[in-house]
């Protein structure tokens, strides 16, 4: 029997995907072992566009695809993708939902170009030139460069089989992952590969599972307001920590360290919209209506890993 | 009448002889007095701007602060108009209460000169008011100079002054009443 | 024919007798025939007798009622101290027997007593109930010609209601001296500040300026809401606040206006024909503009 | 056709549903663009619904309740209004108008409020304009 | 697939005056899953409904849709009607096209019968989605505990008794009676207090229906509405009741001498003692702490004294005559099943210590429950006026009121007795000591009750001095041992200063030590101020969030006998009116946890305002659970589950997002 056939592609992201199936470690060599990458680009291995594109239509078993589609390059592969592969994974929280990266879409392109090339101090650009998407030189070389979208998630582009959230996903969330994925133990298409369950389930501080009810919070505190109750959840302390709307497979990992879960696990299976979900839950968790003015900044505070999934996906033109 | 200078009114000083006798000089009804302040926002004193007015007299009275009431000269500056008796929800009769604290006043020859001066001219004339000049006035309107009263009739004067003399005049004037 | 008692008290024959004029001249007018009440004597005012004890002004007022009593008359009075100080020395008398037995002990040293048959009117309540106003319409020989009248009607001739034989239906709301100068053919309107006090009596006496600031205070009301051609005053002691301490106001530029001042029972008399010269003699501002629009009219 | 707005409210069976049944009875009208959707407390709004609403090209959302202290369950209220409060933050930032959403205590004795609220918001919606979500609408 | 039937009334002319009935049936056999639309004149007419009936008898329709009026008056009805035709009540829903379309836009008719086809098409995307729920019912307990032997409980007791319920009593004292027991009078009507309290306690304690279990408090409380079992745990009295008399030899022989709790340590018991001479039951008990068998029992492991069991023979002195004295005695743990439960635990009044300005130090200024004691006939002075430093008969008294009340520092409520209070000692004074000299200092006089303004009326008629406007800022003690009281009165304008013989305080009425434990194990709430909570001021004051959980009497807030005897009995009624017919009847619109889905967050807990969700172990972890019985339907909880692991059922998400997606479709 023939090894089942893998393609890794990173778009709009920064490589902490590609780090969270390094971080498999020993295991990493039993999975490079089980499987045949015929593609990895562009941090692992030396693979070409057309080697893939030469592939023939669902030749591949597994995609995986992580980071956001940004530019018509990744709208590209992402097609080809999803041609190539059998089963597609949106594999990340920027492929899934936009990630931390689609906060772009709060500006438009114009605004992040103008910002990135003319406004910054260290920018010297008195001519105010901007890339292009081509450029010929000398009159006979053409360059080309894709064109800069607004942050997109794989499914807004392609059809998506399963999602895997995280930002990264967390590496034995990956290797669960994996191992259902050989094993052929995966849900209904569609779904999230999670267990489902929230971080508060898994969250040592989490007083329900001592028995003891949740309590409201009594004040709004950002991290560097104090020193959180190790013991203590962190969101009855006042810290708005996402645990309750955020799938638990990273293992609580950052509020273990009385850091707030920021959501980059993505909503619980059955939700919609991470953001609202996090509204709803963190103003029923205070214990009065002028805290929630004490919130700041909501939209990066609720969208921050699910922004191009929401509900509007960017900020409305005015 | 601004002399008050007390700043702390000690309570101790609550006389009840006083409160009794402004009881039996007509204040019957003090005590009822729940310091609602209908009268205070009638009162032609409080309205005028006089420190002490009814409502605050009244509950001096019912406090026995004796000192405080004879010393003040508002209860004098009362224009007896009533206004207070006929609205007063607890028909205390804040008036009766005024002229009470007068005559208690009056027994201990706390009063203006010019209340003496109105008992001198009714006792001696018949009339408490009793300005100069009269004659010329009547004059001007076509009267006689003198109006057919008592002014006019030296033997009913004399008989008034005889009735005058068995009232309470004669313990409290200032005054020879011959 | 009918018979009153005139009760003259202090201010109306020594300071106004002009007044006084007035009462006895639309008396006449009105076929009352008037008893003069020899040997009466001040009412007493509130800051006499009445400031010593409830005896001693029960006394000083009855033998002014005995003198009525004994000539079987009622009594009319323009002062409304006199019918308030004579009233409630009534009241008081008539209300408790232990009073009234105290006083005729007294009076009856010199032969008096008092039985309490006689009724104290004033002018206002005269008109209105014994004269009628169809009766005083008939007779009237100057028609005020829509003069318009702001009345004043006086602490003293409302309250306490309690202790007067006859009344306004709402003394806070009163209408009588209204209907009457409208029944001489003036209007009389209503005005906000209908029942306060004129600031005249032991306030004037006792605290001249705030006495004057609260008159003030009542006439500007008048001033705004109805611009009146003459104030109309039921009772003598209003009428020298309106007319005297109206003047001593301008006086003090603190006034930049005058209304001209009457006592009802002046101008009842002026529109019976009464001599204006007499019946007006002693007021202050003067009427030459109200006497023009009464007489012109005719 | 011309454009007519449509306006969705989400209210309370025990106050401001009741308090538009008594516009109805007492006969003041307010605009037919307003439709509502009965739901037991202003409690059980979720920002989805309003989310929903806005995405799908409502012209505007009107969550009513009761007054404070009058919650047929206590508090319901003043879950709704946080909810509410934090929601309309986020939808401003994400440059949705905040005049498109409102939230109004109208109780059941309220009819003419509920009129009047319904006229004025109904104006106030006409004022700004179609909702630029609406399908086909370049956003 | 759905067959739905779209049932479109005229009501007369109410509704098809204004919407064109007929384009509105056109229009709803457009819908998706309507099979049949049909109209009437009178939809909520026998016939009218039969209609409808028919159609789902004869298998055509299996949901349906009903274009009316409002669901507020008639929804019951058509639940009734589908039932009747054998469909599930909830496979109904109404659109409203009456009182919120037809007669709102009566002068409007294309936008009345456009709005009606929207409306429609809403409900039937609701009903489409619509599940089948089911009205439950649960036995019920016919039995109830009153918590708290005080006048409110005991007239709650006797209510609920006397209807023949079960009724479990508990009291914490040995004796019933509370605070009322204490008082001397009573205003308005200035009734001896224990004279009108003590027939009502012997009835309390003779009832056949009640079981008086004092000294003892709850434990424990599992279970909920109609079905609670309570554990109470009776404390060790080390008397055995069976046996006591309430002779008193014991409380006269016992030499361990102790403030007494009952005069407020203004005299001293015995370690053996019976509680007050009215107590019932009448029965004594040791109070272990300070009783000397134990305390020298712990100190050298021998008992030095049992003076109370053998009685000192050598001088003739007899020890307990019914041989009840027990020293073995362990604390007693019963388990009660009820129905139905009255909290009544009453009030405790503010300690002085608390108002340093008003040198509390002093035993002169004593609070206003303490001076109770000294007016009684049965405290520390059996009734005589003297001043507690040095005996003396005062001349000059002193009364605060707002002692702790109407104070943000401590209770920002007013305690709504102390007015009233004070009047009713000032009337005692007066006419007992015509010549004492007393002053009533309050912020302003609150006197609303019945016959309460004429008391406070009379009272100053009696020369009490009422200073009003200003609080009392210091009182402090003089070198003579007088107390100088300084304060402002508001009606002279002026600071004013009074020197007295004796201060009495009106400290606040607070609720009695344990009450919030008390709430929490009945799941009842309390208030900012700490006393337990209504559930709605208004429409249900005897109620709390937890249902089945009643409160009466000042453990809800501070209040005078007769609102406090006005409340229990109302809560006997409503406690009755549970679990009187034996059955409850549980909501079907109620929220319902998926637990498979539940990620144990908690963040529901806290959120229900009637207590009904609760953490439960399934699968080896705490999950949510929410108790059909107590949830109200409120669908808070449902609006913030994180995990959507809640369903509110009538009213499902996905059936509001369906009617909005219908209601803004073009």
């Amino acid at each position: 029997m023939s090894k089942p056939k893998l393609a890794y592609y990173l778009a709009g992201g920064c490589g902490g995907c590609d780090m969270s199936i390094v971080d498999l470690s020993e295991a990493l060599v039993d999975v490079a072992m089980a499987l045949d990458i015929v593609f990895w680009a562009p941090t692992v291995a030396d693979a070409k566009y057309k080697d893939l594109e030469a592939m023939p239509s669902g030749s591949i078993d597994v995609g995986l695809f992580s980071g956001n589609v940004r530019n018509s390059e990744h709208e590209h592969i992402a097609k080809v993708m999803r041609d190539k592969c059998k089963v597609l994974i949106a594999f990340g929280i920027c492929a899934a939902l936009g990630g931390i990266k689609s906060l772009v879409n709060l500006h438009t392109t114009e605004e992040l170009m103008e910002t990135a090339y003319i406004y910054t101090y260290s920018t010297d650009n008195p001519e105010k030139i901007l890339p292009q998407t081509s450029y010929v030189v000398d009159s006979k070389y053409e360059l080309t460069l894709p064109k800069l979208m607004d942050a997109r998630t794989l499914d807004q582009v392609v059809k998506v089989d399963y999602y895997i959230g995280g930002c990264p996903p967390h590496h034995e969330h990956v290797a669960k992952a994996v191992t259902a994925l050989l094993s052929g133990q995966l849900p209904p298409a569609g779904s999230w590969i999670t267990m489902g369950k929230a971080v508060c389930e898994v969250c040592d501080k989490n007083p329900v599972l001592k028995g003891q009810p949740k309590e409201f919070a009594k004040t709004v505190k950002r991290v560097y307001e104090g020193v959180p109750d190790s013991e203590k959840c962190l969101m009855e302390q006042g810290y708005l920590c996402l645990g309750p709307v955020t799938q638990g497979d990273c293992g609580s990992k950052c509020p273990s360290v009385d850091i707030p879960c920021r959501g980059c696990g993505g909503p619980i299976p059955g939700v919609k919209d991470f953001g609202l979900r996090a509204v709803s839950a963190v103003a029923s968790m205070l214990e009065n209506e002028e805290l929630v003015d004490q919130i700041p900044d909501p939209v990066h505070l609720f969208y921050r890993y699910t922004l191009a999934g929401s509900f509007l996906g960017k900020r409305i033109k005015r | 009448m601004e002399e008050v200078t007390v700043n702390v009114i000690d309570l101790n000083q609550c006389d009840e002889d006083f409160i009794k006798q402004l009881i039996e000089l007509g204040a019957e009804e003090l005590k009822e007095c729940i310091q609602c302040g209908k009268c205070a926002s009638t009162c032609p004193m409080a309205l005028a701007g006089l420190e002490f007015f009814i409502k605050r007299i009244i509950h001096a009275a019912t406090l026995g602060l004796r000192d405080i009431l004879i010393e003040d000269p508002s209860v004098w500056a009362c224009q007896s108009c009533n206004r207070c008796v006929e609205i007063c929800p607890m028909d205390v009769k804040p008036y009766e209460i005024i002229q009470a604290v007068r005559r208690a006043a009056v027994r201990v020859e706390a009063c203006p000169a010019s209340t003496y001066e109105g008992l001198r001219n009714l006792y001696r004339f018949g009339h408490a008011v009793f300005p100069k000049g009269f004659e010329e006035r009547r004059k001007k309107a076509g009267l006689p100079e003198k109006p057919p009263t008592a002014l006019s009739f030296d033997e009913l004067r004399k008989k008034y002054q005889e009735v005058l003399k068995q009232t309470i005049l004669e313990e409290i004037a200032p005054f020879p009443l011959d | 024919m009918k018979k009153i008692g005139l009760f003259l008290g202090c201010n109306i024959p020594f300071n106004r007798p002009d007044v006084e004029y007035s009462i006895r001249y639309l008396l006449n007018e009105l076929g009352v025939e008037i008893v003069e009440l020899e040997g009466a004597t001040c009412c007493p005012a509130f800051g006499s007798m009445p400031s010593l004890d409830v005896v001693g002004w029960a006394t000083a007022s009855a033998w002014n009622l005995t003198i009525a009593e004994e000539k079987g008359v009622d009594i009319i009075t323009g002062c409304g101290s006199c019918y308030g100080s004579l009233n409630e020395a009534k009241y008081h008398m008539d209300k408790h027997p232990e009073i009234k037995e105290q006083v005729n002990k007294i009076l009856s040293t010199v032969g008096k007593e008092y039985k309490g048959t006689s009724k104290v009117w004033n002018v206002i309540n005269y008109l209105y109930e014994e004269i009628g106003l169809d009766n005083l319409k008939a007779k009237i020989k100057y028609n005020l010609n829509g003069l318009k009248c702001a009345v004043q009607t006086g602490c003293h001739n409302l309250w306490p209601s309690k202790a007067y034989p006859t009344n306004e239906d709402n003394t806070f709301n009163p209408t009588r001296m209204r209907e009457i100068c409208e029944a001489l053919g003036g209007v009389a309107p209503h005005y906000s500040t209908i029942t306060d006090c004129c600031g005249m009596g032991a306030l004037r006496s006792q605290a001249s300026a705030k006495s004057l600031a609260l008159f003030k205070k009542k006439l500007d009301v008048i001033k705004e809401e109805i611009d009146p051609d003459v104030c109309i005053t039921g009772c003598n002691s209003c009428l020298m606040q309106f007319d005297a301490g109206q003047a001593l106001l301008i006086e003090q530029k603190k006034l930049n206006y005058k209304i001209p001042a009457l006592h009802i029972a002046q101008l009842v008399a002026i529109a019976l024909g009464a001599d204006v010269e007499k019946a007006t003699a002693l007021a202050t501002i003067p009427l030459n503009g109200v006497i023009t629009k009464i007489k012109g009219g005719n | 056709m011309a454009w007519e707005p449509r306006i969705i409210v989400i209210a309370c069976q025990w106050c401001t549903y009741q308090g538009a049944d008594l516009a109805g009875s007492l006969r003041y009208s307010y605009p037919p663009t307003v439709h509502i959707i009965r739901v037991p407390c202003s409690g059980r709004v979720e920002p989805e619904f309003i989310a929903e609403a806005i995405k799908r090209g409502a012209d505007g959302v009107f969550i009513g309740g009761c007054h404070f202290g009058d919650c047929h369950y206590k508090e319901g209220n003043y879950k709704a209004i946080r909810r509410f409060k934090l929601f309309k933050r986020l939808a401003t930032d994400l440059g949705v108008e905040p005049e498109r959403i409102q939230l109004e205590w109208i109780s059941g004795s309220e009819g003419k409020r509920f009129a009047e609220a319904m006229t004025e918001f109904d104006a106030k919606i006409r004022q700004l304009g179609p909702n630029p979500l609406k399908e086909g609408a370049n956003v | 697939m759905a067959k739905i039937g779209v049932y479109v009334c005229h009501c007369g002319e109410n509704i098809a005056g204004a919407v064109n009935i007929e384009e509105v049936v056109k229009y709803s056999q457009t819908l998706p899953d309507v099979v049949v639309v049909k109209n009437y004149v009178f939809m909520c007419s026998d016939p009218g409904q039969d209609l409808i009936k028919q159609d789902i008898k004869d298998g055509l329709v299996d949901r349906v849709v009903v274009a009316a009026c409002t669901p507020r008056t008639h929804e019951p009805i058509f639940r009734d009607a589908v039932e009747a035709a054998g469909l599930n009540r909830y496979f109904l829903e109404m659109a409203n096209i009456r009182d919120q379309d037809s007669w709102a836009h009566w002068h409007d008719k294309s936008g009345a019968t456009e709005k009606a086809k929207r409306l429609i098409k809403s409900a039937v995307a609701k009903v489409r989605l619509a599940e089948p729920l089911y009205d439950r019912y649960g036995d019920v307990e016919k039995s109830v505990m009153v918590v708290g032997g005080g006048v409110a409980g005991m007239f709650a007791a006797l209510d609920l008794a006397n209807m023949g319920l079960k009724v479990y009593l508990v009291e914490r004292q040995p004796s019933i009676g509370g605070n009322m027991i204490k008082l001397d009078k009573t205003f308005p009507t200035m009734d001896c207090s224990a004279c009108i309290l003590t027939p009502k306690m012997v009835e309390v304690a003779q009832h056949p229906n009640i079981e008086l279990i004092t000294y003892a408090e709850v434990d424990e409380v599992k279970g909920y509405v109609g079905n609670f079992d309570i554990r109470v745990r009776k404390k060790a009295r080390y008397i055995d009741w069976d046996k006591c008399t309430g002779c008193g030899v014991c409380t006269q022989i016992c030499p361990a001498r102790v403030p007494n709790e009952y005069n407020f340590g203004m005299d001293q018991r015995r370690a053996a003692y019976i509680e007050f001479p009215q107590a019932v039951p009448k029965k004594a008990v040791i109070d272990a702490p300070n009783c000397l068998y134990f305390k020298s029992l712990k100190k050298t492991g021998k008992p030095a004294c049992e003076i109370c069991k053998k009685g000192i023979p050598p001088k003739g002195i007899q020890g307990c005559p019914a041989d009840a004295i027990k020293f073995d005695d362990k604390d007693e743990y019963v388990t009660l099943k009820v129905g139905a439960v009255i909290l009544a635990t009453g009030y405790k009044v503010m300690d002085k210590t608390h108002f340093k300005e008003y040198s509390p130090h002093s035993p002169d200024v004593v609070t206003a429950m303490e001076f109770e004691r000294i007016l009684s006939a049965t405290g520390p002075t059996e009734g005589e006026l003297k001043r507690p430093s040095d005996g003396t008969k005062p001349k000059t008294i002193a009364f605060i009121s707002c002692v702790g009340s109407r104070d943000e520092r401590y209770h920002s409520y007013c305690s709504k007795v102390c007015c009233m209070y004070m009047f009713k000692h000032a009337r005692i004074l007066k006419e007992k000591y015509p010549d004492i000299k007393l002053y009533l200092f309050f912020i302003d006089v609150r006197t609303a009750g019945k016959d309460f303004e004429e008391f406070y009326v009379y009272t100053k008629q009696l020369g009490v001095k009422v200073i009003r406007g200003g609080r009392v800022s210091a009182v402090d003690v003089k070198p003579n041992g007088k107390l100088r009281v300084r304060g402002f009165d508001v009606d002279l304008c002026s600071p004013v200063e009074l020197e007295a013989d004796m201060v009495v305080l009106a400290t606040a009425i607070e609720p009695p030590e344990g009450t919030e434990e008390l709430g929490r194990l009945f799941a009842a709430t309390c208030g900012r101020e700490g006393f337990l909570r209504e559930v709605h001021t208004k429409l249900y004051p005897v109620e709390t969030a937890a249902k089945g959980v009643f409160i009466a009497g000042c453990v809800q807030g501070p209040k005078d006998i007769p609102e406090s005897i006005a409340q229990s009995r109302a809560a006997a009624a409503a406690a009755a009116a549970l679990v009187i017919p034996g059955k409850i009847k549980f909501e079907a619109i109620i929220s319902e946890v998926d637990r498979d889905k539940c990620s144990s967050c908690g963040v529901c807990v806290p959120l229900c305002p009637y207590n009904a969700i609760r953490l439960e172990e399934y699968k080896g972890k705490d999950k949510a659970k929410i108790e059909p019985a107590l949830c109200a339907g409120c669908g808070v909880c449902a609006s913030a589950c994180p995990s959507r692991a809640i369903v509110f059922h009538g009213y499902t998400t996905e059936q509001i997002l369906a009617q909005i997606e219908a209601l803004t479709e073009v």
